[in-house]
């Protein structure tokens, strides 16, 4: 391949199929613009997906790609890493395919940081079953199955992610093309397990859950982005955030005239772990909604130890025959 | 129960003891001899569930037994003829196995109230009459061998846990072995430990001195078990979980691909990967998953990316990667599925031996979802039944189930090493070239064009130039791989499948006839580790003038094309199985055949005697003739 | 292909249009108003697989079929006589299940090319030529409905969502229905919204005027679907997942226990979660686990804890629960694990029919691990199923399979209403009481003597005073229930299991003929949703002259006592079933019978035709007798 | 009922098959004795666990017990509850059994917060499988499956658990029986998921792991036991923890003459997330491991609002009679 690839050279040829307005659609463009930008070669690339609108996926991206079962599409990825360390592999899942049935696959593979980008389409939602509650879904979701709302505590997937040992966490939002591929790109370049929560707006089944902070004229006061060494300011910077050692807490604090300086600001510091905690635990709307990478902290990744302590880094270097005699032998005339 | 003589041409001998007295090590060690001097053998370990239960209770003991001959050995025997008992508990537990006449040596040291009371002994069983069928012989052996080992530096505690060599000495003066091998072994083994080395070889020379001269000579018979008559070549031990590790490693060497072993532990197929986390140079890697699922998903991802996936459970594991084996006959990928099984239901009796996933591994899955069965006969076997799982998932792009059990698994037997170069390669369906087309489709054509014989596909891997493709789990156009809904193809599909699957049967050998007529009154089939059983019983049924054939039974979906007919020229057809009939339904199934099944499953395997009898019972009109 | 006539028995309507255009709700209120008239009918909405796919594409076509009769009807028909296409994705989708002579109703606005285009037609169809054979009505639906409600108040998007019902007022008409029923629903169900009630309504009406009078009346028959000879009582229309969630509420009433029902979404089997959902005050709690494990091992917790455990699932989901149903069968508690079929292996079809879980109900487990297994014939038939399902369950303290499958599960026909005064009661086996006694065993004891007939042990939970015990899924002994390794009780504890499971046939009635001589030439035997499709077969071959009975099974483990002998009456047995021979293994391995399989795996129903040409062709003779 | 029961009374008639020396023996004598404590009812008490040498736990209590299948204790667990809201259960689990196979069951149940006591009896090691790194196993672990040194970055449990949303989290250590038989009770009297994760020496296959911090003669200076509203301080008040902020992290400081005073230590605030984050983190031995009641947070349980959300409390109040004829009913005479 020698013409550098555009997006749309990363397109297949199926029709995709989601729902018109699916939050889907801006994802997937997210997706391919990325993919054109790293510069990805699509023989060395794979998209691995579970099962649920999100991971239809790969089907719309023209790489290797493989939709496996519900939930496990993280343990199909780590095993195509055994065999191909060298392969790019995306991993697609949703709310529901990646914390609800895959949950414990999405834990281990963050734990022990296998290389790759890992996308979660939160939609709040198990949209291809038709609408029940997912374990993001907020208390009180009247659904199929929980006609009276649901009684559930929700999960916070970054939250999960960091208590699973997570080295990358990032967010985005499905329609804000501009911040979510370079996010991707980010997770792309991190050598690791790199964990990407994507805000998805379920149209059919769980329209505009996350409005009140992505609408165009919102987004604005309710979303702060977060770059390394920053402070962290958001509403056009005339918000911030600021630690009260106090109540061990965050404040949102007024910059500037009649506020505070912003050098009183907490400096984001994509290294730290308890700021990490603190940003992705903060309640909404009290508090704007953190997008960007939250927190990246280079680790060997699994597949840099797993290949070092293989005594030859996977080459078949014995012979069989050697090997069959590494015993008492004894010989019969 | 035959008389023991110095002269038997085979005799089977059981060391019994606390987990921690050393019996495997003792009973291993030897076997190594038994094979130095040429004879035959079967050995097998018979492990306490516990991980290491309360010393001096019965729960705790831990066996080894071996059958050692100057003729063929089929199996670790049925009952000891000699029982090394380091305790009480451990005479108890094994007291109920011992036909009259044999031969106990006990270690007196430990016959005491206190561990009578640990084993739930009333009374001293020396003193009951329990042993009056026995011939028995109270050695001290702790008391001897801490006299022994007194100068080799050990404190008590270290030198008290040399008397499993000492035993081994006394043993291999009985039967005449060497000890030269032993020595060298221990000389090797602690070469760092100078005070271990030095007191296990004064254990091993004082226990073979203490048999030899005064105490025993006169009393305990020596056993003679010469050479067996083995073709020429070189042997080793090998248990059914090394050869069958050994086996997957030959199997990526002859398709040169690497092999990917995707397991999580579990009773008893662990050792496999054990072993295969030790054969990195063989081009093997190892990943612990987080549980099965996850296994056998990294063994299908890793199949995915064009290495040889393999995932390896028991039972209760097994059952969980039923969906994901789905994917991968769905997805056309190789991948093979060792079950070493063990008893069930649940999570039942781990540590003992069944046959009961044959349903499981032929029809155990959601929809018509055909997959190809082997089963190994014996821990040997074991490495050439790997191969040719590997070779069939390969060649057919498919799911394999290999089986094996817990008794395979952990039993050794003198092994004849193959030689590699006996082997084909295992070709894979070689990708297509890269096409140069504007329409898709034809490049998707190349992609899932099936080898008309085998109906496998090529195989692809990410990496590979031009031939990215998509593939998932959904029903896919038997032309074009893309997602079908349409009713037809989905008939076609599963028709191919089902077709592939019996495909299979064009490329493995016809069904041959074990041992016993071609055709007669009867035939005793059988299929995995009761191979090694019904060989020695037929045999002796054969040799009781009954004119009866074994055939056992290496692929058992899909079955040898020629079976239905080969079978149907018997009168009857016994089939002795670990489990409640599963083998008789298959027979009936894709054969139609009556079948007298003999079933069982007290978790142990089978009695010589009892299938002779079966034998006899099944045999119209014979058991008069034998008389 | 029979032509339709006015005056015909029964016929098949078909509506088909983009998942938007509220095909299904068109569909079951055309049913409500054929139950209304008293004609007996079948219907079976035909979901796309995608969610919501782009409008006007194929693979976004939604159907809804209904066959209608004045005499018993016993299938949604082979054929639609009548189709209703809302747009041209649906005409081309739908055409090739058109018999020559049908009549399509076109919905003419979007006849054009922007809809050609997405639907991939080359050419508009109306002028190719395909449409020769049909009689053909052009109509354009979506202009007249948007006149007809234009002083409603609607929107223009809105507005055009009204033509189902103006859709549906021309059907009425077509078949004689009164509208006032129709009338009345829409006015309740769209009491808060006047503006949507009054298009609605105004849409119907218009539809209805406008088939009446000019424009149609000449050309279009007006069909007279009667009452069908239903015996006396009260109706009503019911899918099968409605029925089998009602059955559950129905036994947890006749057990007086709660029902626990625990589930993860799947298609086909989520709406038996979300009908139970809402049967709060009938004593149900539903619970929607993490995934099906969490789903199986909550149902089996909640069994122990003595409610009524049931969980549900489809093909892959079920394939997860394996390992945890061979937990219900070693701690024996009882589950009800409900299966509703999909098309597979793997991911499959999810929205397509199949039933090729059979195996893995009856063989798909680790180990000897025998349940029982009931399967529905119908959608009113899931009620009395799933109480039958649970009453096994209790009184054999056993984990119970229960089969349907898609078809079932969406399908509806009248039901007649059954009176619960009808159903004994379900007892379970009481706990004993606490026993005083110094030797825990005798406790133990009380807790594990097992009921002689059934062999049920007595349904203890916490909370229970005194009786506290101790279970898991390691084998336990057979008298005491602590944890056994010994061989022997573990050979009997299997045959307890097996004998168990054996013993469901004791309770059960003896197997019945459904239609057709109780010996003779030729049986058709079925399972599960094929019932009605057999049914009018074997009706409609037996009209010819065929001398063929109709057996279907119900329990397909353990099977009736007189199952063998009764099929031995008969010189040739058929066997449809929509997989590849499952149930046909299963006579073959428990009764030895040579079975003529007919599978079918083409995610849709069988044909009446194709089941009467295999009749005829398995009928010895008789082709030539019936000619 | 009538006399109160003694810890021996909560013992069964089976033999206890654990090796000799195993920490599970200490454990079940914390256990018993806190039964005891609580005055539990051996009819209303059930203990349920997966597979795992931990998980023979249930056969030595006397009250209802269900030895299940690997990994799925939390969801038998969760049944049982839905079933019989008013039985105290307890959840035995292990770092193979809850966290490997099992995680994603555990995850769910603290997410939901279901009443019930979960012990993690951590060894880092898989005991009854004869000694395989487990997910909590330190890099490097030599092991039967791991001959060259285990790969995998380990999970935190606690770390785990409060990212999965855990309202209570507290530790123990299985021979100090007066810490643990305390944590157990605040466990049992909190209200919905409480997590105890208990520090259990594997005297077989992982002797000693924890020795550094859990040896009589290290204890004190290793150990940290923290009490809310009390300064976090540790080796016999001698030393505490300080929060940097500038390094957004903790210090070990001296206290008193030469250090700081105690007033400028960290006090312990069991519902601070962010505070408990930091202490499970705490890298040892720089720091000292945390015991006691880290973290809790009460909420309405699972329990609470399921039963709330059912409209009839569980009961049966409706006919199906009736519920028969909720429908279009016509009828045929
Ligand atoms: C084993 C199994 N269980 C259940 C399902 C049904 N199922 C498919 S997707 C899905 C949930 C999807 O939710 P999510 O991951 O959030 O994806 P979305 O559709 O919302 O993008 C479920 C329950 C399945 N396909 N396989
Ligand atoms: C489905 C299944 N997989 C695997 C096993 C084997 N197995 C039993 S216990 C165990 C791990 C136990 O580790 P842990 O939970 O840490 O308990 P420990 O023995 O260390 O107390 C494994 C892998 C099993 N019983 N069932
Ligand atoms: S159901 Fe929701 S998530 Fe799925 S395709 Fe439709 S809009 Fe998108
Ligand atoms: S193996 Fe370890 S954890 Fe298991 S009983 Fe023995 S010492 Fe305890
Ligand atoms: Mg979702
Ligand atoms: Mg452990």
């Amino acid at each position: 391949m020698n013409a550098p690839l555009a997006a749309k050279d990363f397109a297949t040829d199926q029709e995709v199929r989601w729902c018109p307005g699916c939050g889907d659609y801006a994802i997937l463009k997210a997706v391919l613009k990325a993919l054109a930008d790293v510069g990805a070669n699509p023989d060395k690339t794979a998209f691995v997906s579970g099962i649920g609108c999100s991971s239809r996926f790969p089907y719309y991206v023209n790489t290797y790609g493989f939709h496996t079962i519900h939930g496990r599409a993280p343990a199909v990825a780590t095993g195509l890493k055994l065999a191909k360390p060298d392969i790019d592999v995306w991993l697609v899942t949703g709310d529901g395919d990646g914390l609800s049935i895959g949950g414990n696959h999405l834990m281990h593979v963050l734990r022990r940081n296998v290389n790759m980008q890992i996308m979660l389409f939160n939609n709040e939602v198990y949209g291809l079953t038709k609408g029940q509650y997912s374990p993001t879904s907020r208390p009180g979701m009247r659904s199929p199955s929980s006609p009276k709302g649901s009684v559930d505590a929700p999960l916070n997937p970054c939250a999960f992610a960091l208590g699973a040992n997570a080295k990358f966490i990032a967010r985005g939002v499905d329609t804000d093309a501009k911040n979510l591929v370079e996010v991707l790109k980010a997770a792309h370049e991190f050598k690791g397990a790199s964990f990407v929560e994507i805000f998805q707006n379920c149209i059919v089944y769980n329209p505009d859950v996350y409005a009140d902070f992505t609408a165009k004229k919102v987004a604005d006061d309710h979303q702060l982005h977060v770059e390394h060494g920053k402070p962290l300011v958001f509403a056009g910077g005339k918000k911030g955030l600021k630690f009260n050692p106090k109540t061990f807490g965050l404040e949102v604090v007024n910059v500037g005239e009649g506020g505070v300086p912003e050098s009183e600001l907490l400096v984001h510091d994509e290294t730290n772990l308890t700021l990490a905690n603190l940003l992705v635990h903060m309640p909404h709307p009290e508090f704007p909604m953190v997008m960007g990478v939250i927190y990246r902290q280079p680790t060997p990744s699994f597949d840099e130890a797993f290949w070092k302590a293989h005594p030859t880094g996977g080459k078949r270097t014995g012979k069989v025959a050697d090997a069959l005699r590494r015993a008492s032998v004894w010989t019969k005339k | 129960m035959t008389k023991i003589t110095p002269q038997s041409q085979s005799i089977v001998v059981r060391f019994a003891g606390d987990s921690g007295d050393g019996v495997q090590l003792l009973g291993s060690q030897f076997a190594n001899s038994t094979a130095l001097a040429g004879s035959d053998f079967s050995t097998f370990p018979d492990f306490p569930a516990e991980i290491r239960a309360p010393v001096g209770t019965t729960f705790g003991v831990s066996a080894f037994q071996i059958n050692l001959g100057a003729r063929r050995i089929a199996t670790a025997g049925d009952a000891p003829d000699v029982l090394i008992a380091f305790n009480p508990a451990a005479l108890k537990v094994n007291l109920p196995l011992l036909p009259k006449g044999a031969l106990i040596i006990l270690n007196t040291d430990e016959f005491n109230e206190r561990n009578f009371a640990k084993a739930n002994i009333k009374a001293d069983p020396r003193t009951t009459g329990e042993l009056k069928d026995f011939t028995v012989f109270e050695i001290p052996i702790k008391t001897q061998t801490l006299e022994a080992v007194k100068d080799s530096g050990l404190n008590r505690r270290d030198a008290e846990q040399c008397k499993n060599f000492w035993a081994l000495g006394a043993v291999l003066w009985m039967f005449g072995r060497d000890r030269g091998f032993i020595e060298t072994w221990i000389k090797n083994k602690f070469a760092k430990d100078a005070a271990v080395q030095a007191g296990n070889l004064a254990a091993l020379n004082a226990g073979h001195a203490y048999a030899e001269t005064v105490e025993l000579s006169a009393e305990i018979p020596q056993f003679e078990i010469g050479a067996a008559p083995m073709s020429a070549g070189d042997y080793r031990s090998i248990t059914g979980a090394e050869a069958l590790s050994l086996g997957l490693a030959a199997a990526g060497e002859l398709a040169d691909l690497p092999i990917v072993f995707c397991s999580y532990p579990i009773t008893p197929a662990s050792p496999i990967l054990h072993h295969l986390s030790r054969m990195g140079e063989l081009g093997v890697s190892t990943f612990q998953a987080e549980d099965e699922i996850a296994a056998a998903c990294a063994a299908i991802g890793a199949s995915y990316g064009g290495a040889i996936g393999v995932t390896s459970s028991s039972g209760p594991g097994i059952a969980l990667k039923t969906e994901a084996i789905g994917l991968a006959i769905a997805a056309e990928l190789p991948l093979v599925i060792v079950n070493s099984q063990r008893g069930g239901p649940s999570t039942g009796l781990p540590t003992k031996t069944e046959q009961s996933d044959l349903y499981q591994a032929v029809y155990g899955r959601n929809a018509d979802a055909p997959l190809p069965v082997i089963a190994a006969a014996g821990p040997g076997d074991c490495f050439d039944v790997a191969i040719e799982a590997t070779r069939v998932a390969i060649r057919h792009m498919t799911p394999v189930f290999l089986l094996t059990d817990g008794y395979i698994a952990n039993a050794a037997g003198p092994w004849s090493i193959p030689n590699m170069d006996d082997y084909e390669p295992i070709l894979h369906n070689a990708p297509p070239k890269p096409v140069q087309s504007d329409d898709p489709t034809d490049l998707k054509r190349a992609i899932w064009s099936r080898d008309p014989q085998s109906l496998g596909r090529p195989w692809i891997a990410p990496g590979m130039e031009g031939l990215a493709y998509r593939v998932g789990g959904i029903e896919k156009d038997v032309k074009t791989g893309d997602i079908s809904y349409d009713a037809k193809n989905h008939q076609t599909m599963t028709n191919m499948r089902a077709e592939k699957v019996a495909s299979v049967a064009d490329f493995i050998p016809p069904q041959q006839v074990e041992q016993g007529p071609s055709k007669g009154p009867l035939a005793v089939v059988g299929w995995g580790s009761t191979h090694g059983v019904i060989w020695r019983a037929v045999d002796q049924a054969r040799s009781q003038g009954l004119d009866v054939a074994q055939i056992h039974l290496r692929w058992l979906s899909p079955l040898p094309k020629n079976l239905g007919e080969l079978l149907s020229g018997y009168d009857a057809i016994l089939l002795p199985e670990m489990n409640m009939g599963q083998c008789a339904t298959l027979l009936r199934d894709k054969l139609g055949l009556a079948v007298v099944s003999m079933p069982q499953v007290s978790g142990q395997p089978f009695k010589i005697a009892d299938i002779i009898e079966a034998i006899r019972a099944n045999y119209p009109g014979a058991a008069q003739a034998a008389e």
